[in-house]
C-alpha cells in the first residue's frame, strides 16, 4: 500500500483522515442535496474548482461547504497549462486558506486526459512554493513515480477518463502504481458505483475520490450512503486479505461423512 | 490621459474606474469581494490585505475567483 | 429485482430478513473465529451442511450456532442425487426443526457445478413435501426459471465454482436471471472479495451467499466486517441507481468561468 | 437366528444388537442423539418421538447425521 | 481438446473435415451475396432452417446451396419441444437425406437460450433414431457432459446468446467444457467478430460456427473472409502452444551489452 | 484508422508496407529457428537491437536477418536516457543504413515501461535529424498526440508491458488513440496469442508487433504462421465492418414458418 | 360425406380435396414438392416415395418444409 | 606519456594502442569490424568511412555495436 498507517486512518502530508472517501462536488443539481450528500458521505477532503464569481452567485456555495466542517481541496480543474494550473492553485491558496491543490492540468476538453508533461511542471513549481499537492494523473505507473518524486503528497490516478463511470479500465497498472508508491495513491475519476471503489481499495489504494457517480446518480443521498459504506468495506477487504484466486473448486462443506442411501432388505421383500 | 477614460478588465470585462481607486474600491463597487474571494492583479496574486493600497492602473487584469462546486 | 421490497429488507418465502448476507460456516479452522465471525458478520441465515456424527464431535459446533440466534439454512451440499438430497433434507427438517433448505445437488467431485436435471427433480420433490426450497444453481437464466416454475423459494446463482473465488464470471447471465425472476436472486458460490458482493447486488440481486472468502480469508473476523459493510454499500447502490456508463469524459468541474492569464502591460514594460 | 448374532448398519459400520434393542436404546449405547441429530432407518427418517417404539431388526441400515460447519 | 486430430482436420461422427468454420446462412439480406459468402468462407457444413414452403419461394434458396457443394447441416431453430425438434429432425433428414442434425431447443422467444430438459430428451431419442446430433448448448459442463453421455456427436456451446455479438462471455466454462470433452466442441453463437473465434479456437474448441457475424456485416463478403483465415489462425495457435501469461514484464531484447555513454576527456577539454 | 490506406497495404513515412505484422527477433531459442520464423510469419519489418560486439558473435546474427531481405528496424531497447537512445538510434543508422528507428526509451529495468520525458525528448532530436521515429509508447493518448506533434512516423503503444502476454489490457485507450492519430498505430507489447493481434487491427491499429508471442511460443514456427493469418484476418475484419454489440438476442433463422405439430383425427382415433 | 366437402391442413391452411387424391396430387395441385421438400402427415414423417400410394384423408394435417435461410 | 602506456576503453575494457593506431587499425586488430557494425568514438558516431583517418587518442572511449535479436 501507498503508505503505513494505523487503524483505519490514514495519512496525507503528515494530516491523518479517518474516511477512504473525497468527494468531488461537480454536477450536483442542487444545493440543498449537496448539504445532505456531505453529511452522509463523510468524506475526509471536499473538493472544489475556483472560477470567476459575479455577484449573485459567489456566497451560498461556499456557506454551504463552510459550515459542514470538511477540510476543503481546492482543485485547478480545466487548466490547460502549468501557469493557469499554478496561478490557479495561488488563488486557492489565497482565497481558503489552505496550501492543500488537487493539480490538475489536463491535455483537452474533449478526454479531459492529464498532460503529462504540464502536469509534472506544475507539480515542480508548486511543491518548490510549498503547496501540498495532491496530482491527478493518468494510470501511468511511471508518471506516478516521477509526481512522487518531485514532491507530490498524493498521486491520484485515474481510473477511467472524468465522468464515464466506466470503473477501473486497467487494474494492473493500478495495482504497480500502489507497489511502488511511496505516498498514499487516491484513485481518481472513472468510478461509476460503489464496487468500483471497493475494488480499488481491494487493489490497495488508501482512497478514492468520487463525484460524478455520487453528484449524477438517480438518488444522490442515497449513493453518497453507498459509497461511504463501501469504502470502509474495501479498507477493511484489503486488511483482512482475500482468498487466492483458484482455477479449480474447491468444496466448502466436508465431501467426508455424507449419507448413503442402502434400501433395506425389509422394504425391498414388500 | 483621464480617469475617466481608463479602464481595467475584470473577469473578462473592461470596466472603467477613476483615478485613484483602489482595488478594494473596485471590488466593493462590483459587489465582490465576498470571503472565499481571491483575486489576481496581472496574473499575480494579490492578497486581499493589500486591496486597500493597491490602486487601479489603466489595462489592469483582474481574474477573480471563488470556490464553486467541482472536481 | 427478484422481487419488491420495502426499506432495507427483503423477503425470502414470506419471511422478512434485513442483511443481505447469508453466511455459509464451512472452510472455519476454529469454532471460537466462527463464533466472532457470525457476531461481526450478522448475516440473515447460516447455513450448515448434515453430516454423520460420532460421539465425540457432535456437539460443539451446533451449540454455537445455536446461540447466536440467527436462523439455520441447512444444505444438501455433497448430494449427487435428487433422493440423496431429499434423504438430506428430511434428515436437516428433523434435526433443525426447519423446513427451510438450501438445495444443491452436484454433478461431480470436481467442478461440484449443480446437475440441472436432479436439481430440478429433488426441488420439485421438496416443495411438494412443504419445503421452502432455495435453489443452488448454475447461471443459467432458463434453470432458474423453470425452478422459480416448480415451486422454489429462492435461486441461487453461482458466480464461479464452489470456492474459487474468481467473481462474477458473467454478469449479462445474472443480469438475466434477475430481470425475468419473481423470487429472490442470491448469489451464491464463486465470490472472493467484498467487491464481488457489492457488484452481484448493484446487478439486482437480493443478497449474496459467502462461505470461503470470509472463512478462509487471511482475517476472517476482519473480513467478515468488509462483506457486512460491502451488502449494505451494495443494497443502497442498486436503489440510488447509478450513473449511466458514457463512452466520452464529461467534465465534474464547469470548463465555464475559468480564469484566464493575461499578462498586463505593466508587466510587459519592465 | 439368534438374537446375538444380529447386526445393523450404523453411519456404515455394522453394530451388533440385542433382539428387543430400540432405536433409542442403540443411540443411547452409541453415545449419539444429543439435540439437532437425526436418524434415518432403511432411507425413512425415524422421527425423534418414534425413538422408543421402533425395534431394531437385523440388516437395519441406520444414518445418523447432524449439522456441521459446512456451505 | 475435444478429440484428437491429425493435422488441420478434425472430425465429427467419423468424417472429417478442413475448415473450422461452419456458416450459418440466416440473416443474409440477399441471396447472391451469400454464395458469395459460401465460396469465400468456405465451411465445413453449412446449416439450414426448416421451413414451411410456398409455391414461389420454395426452390432458390435450395439451389444455391446444393451447387456449392458444401454438406448441409439442418437445424431445428425455432423449437420449443423435443417432440417439434424431432419431427423437425426427420423432416430435414428426408428433404435433405442425411441423418446429420444440429440440434436447438431453445426456452423462449426473448433470450433464445437452450431448454436443458427438452434438448436432452430430444437428443436422446434423436441418436437412438440413428442421427448424428449436434447439440446446440449453453455454457453449462455438466449440460455438455451429458450430452456426449447420450451420444451426441458434438456439444455446440454458446459464447453469448445468438446474434448478440457480445463474444464469449464465460471463457472459464468454455474451457472447462473443452477440456472433459471425448467429442468436438463448436463455438456457437455470440461472436460477433473474428477474434472471438480466434478466441475459441486458442481455448480449444475444435470449430465456430458463425452466422450474424458474417451475414450482417457491412461487408459479409469481406468479413467471410475475415474469419476464414482467423479460424485458420486459431487453430495453428492452438498447437503451437501460447506463451503464459506473466505478472511481470520479460525483456524481449538482452539487457546485456547496452552501449554506456561516457563523454571523453578531450571533448570535456574543449 | 490511424490513416488512409488502399487495399491491404498501409503506410508508415511514406513507405507501403503489404504485411500488418513486424516482428521482433528477441527470445529466440536458436537462430536456424528465426529463419524458418521469418520465412513464415512474412513481417513488413523485423527489429534488432544494437548491442555491444565481440569478435566470435558478430556474424551469423546479421546474416541471417539480411538475407531474409526484410526491411530492418533497429531498436534503442535498453536505453533509459535521451542521450543514450540518440546515440544509440545514430549508431544504428550507420550500422545498418536506414534512418528508421523503432524508439524505445525505458524508465526502469523491472516494468520496462517507457519514460514520457526521455521518449518526447529523444524523438524530438532524432526527428529532427533526419529519423523516421516509430516511437515505442504506453497507452496513454495524450503521450501518443504529443510524439505525433513532434513528428513521430508511427506511435507504438503497449497493449501490456513487454513480454507479459497480457494482450491489451485497456482497449478503451487504444481506441482512444487509433480516433486521435494521423499517423499509423503499431500496436507493441504484451500480445500474447494472435486472437490479441485480431483484436489490436479490429480496434482499428495499422499494424502490431509481436516478438515474444512467436519467438517463446511452443513451437515458434507454427505460431508465426498463426500470426501471420491472424493479421490478415484482422485487418480484413476492421474493414468489413463488425455487427454491433446487442444485448438482447436476435435470431438468426427466421422465427415465422415454423411447423406446428397437430395429431391427427385418424392417429388420436386408434 | 360428399368429396367436395372433405378438407386437409396444408401448412396450417385449410385446403378442399376430392375424395382418391394422393398426396402426390395434392403437391402437385399445389405447386409445391420441388427437391428438398418433406411432408409430414399427421406429424409423422412421409417419404416421397409414398406420396403416391398415400391418399388423403378428412382432417389430415399436413406440414410441408424447406430448408431456408438459417442458423 | 609513451605510446605504449596508452589505452583507450573499447566496449568498457581497456586495451592499449601503439601510438599512430588508427581506428581501423584497432578494430582490425579486435577482429571486429564485420558488416554491421556501428563505432562511437566518446559519444559520437564515427562513419565507417573515417575509421583510416582517426587516430586513436588516449582515454577515448569507443563504442562497438552490431545488430542482434532483439526487440
Amino acid at each position: 500500500m501507498g503508505q503505513a498507517t494505523t487503524d483505519d486512518d490514514f495519512t496525507i502530508a503528515g494530516k491523518s483522515f479517518q474516511s477512504r472517501l473525497l468527494l468531488g462536488t461537480g454536477g450536483i443539481s442542487n444545493l440543498d442535496i449537496l448539504e445532505s450528500v456531505i453529511k452522509v458521505a463523510g468524506p475526509s477532503l471536499v473538493t472544489v474548482a475556483m472560477r470567476r464569481v459575479s455577484p449573485d452567485q459567489q456566497s451560498s456555495f461556499f456557506q454551504i461547504i463552510e459550515r459542514q466542517n470538511v477540510p476543503i481541496l481546492p482543485n485547478t480543474a480545466g487548466c490547460f497549462t502549468a501557469s493557469e494550473a499554478v496561478l490557479t492553485a495561488k488563488m486557492a491558496r489565497e482565497a481558503l486558506s489552505t496550501d492543500w491543490i488537487k493539480l490538475e492540468v489536463i491535455a483537452d476538453e474533449q478526454s479531459l486526459l492529464p498532460d503529462p508533461f504540464e502536469l509534472l511542471k506544475a507539480a515542480e513549481e508548486l511543491v518548490d512554493d510549498g503547496f501540498r499537492v495532491l496530482a491527478y494523473t493518468n494510470d501511468d505507473p511511471v508518471l506516478a513515480s516521477r509526481l512522487e518524486g518531485v514532491g507530490c503528497s498524493a498521486v491520484m490516478p485515474l481510473g477511467a477518463p472524468i465522468g464515464t463511470g466506466l470503473g477501473i479500465l486497467n487494474p494492473y497498472n493500478i495495482e504497480l502504481i500502489v507497489a511502488n508508491s511511496g505516498v498514499p495513491v487516491i484513485l481518481d475519476a472513472g468510478i461509476g458505483t460503489p464496487s468500483d471503489a471497493v475494488q480499488a481499495l481491494e487493489l490497495g489504494c488508501d482512497a478514492v475520490l468520487v463525484a460524478t457517480a455520487i453528484t449524477r446518480a438517480q438518488n444522490p443521498v442515497g449513493m453518497a450512503e453507498a459509497f461511504s459504506l463501501g469504502v470502509r468495506s474495501g479498507v477493511a477487504a484489503f486488511r483482512a486479505g482475500r482468498v487466492p484466486k483458484l482455477n479449480n473448486a474447491l468444496a466448502s462443506s466436508p465431501m467426508e461423512g455424507r449419507l448413503e442411501i442402502s434400501h433395506s432388505p425389509h422394504q425391498q421383500k414388500s | 490621459m483621464k480617469g475617466s477614460s481608463l479602464c481595467v478588465l475584470v473577469n473578462g470585462r473592461s470596466t472603467p474606474f477613476t483615478t485613484g481607486e483602489t482595488v478594494a474600491d473596485l471590488m466593493s463597487r462590483l459587489g465582490l469581494g465576498a470571503k472565499g474571494t481571491a483575486v489576481a492583479q496581472n496574473a499575480e496574486v494579490l492578497p486581499r490585505s493589500m486591496w486597500h493600497s493597491s490602486m487601479l492602473r489603466g489595462d489592469d487584469v483582474f481574474e477573480v475567483l471563488a470556490p464553486q462546486a467541482g472536481g
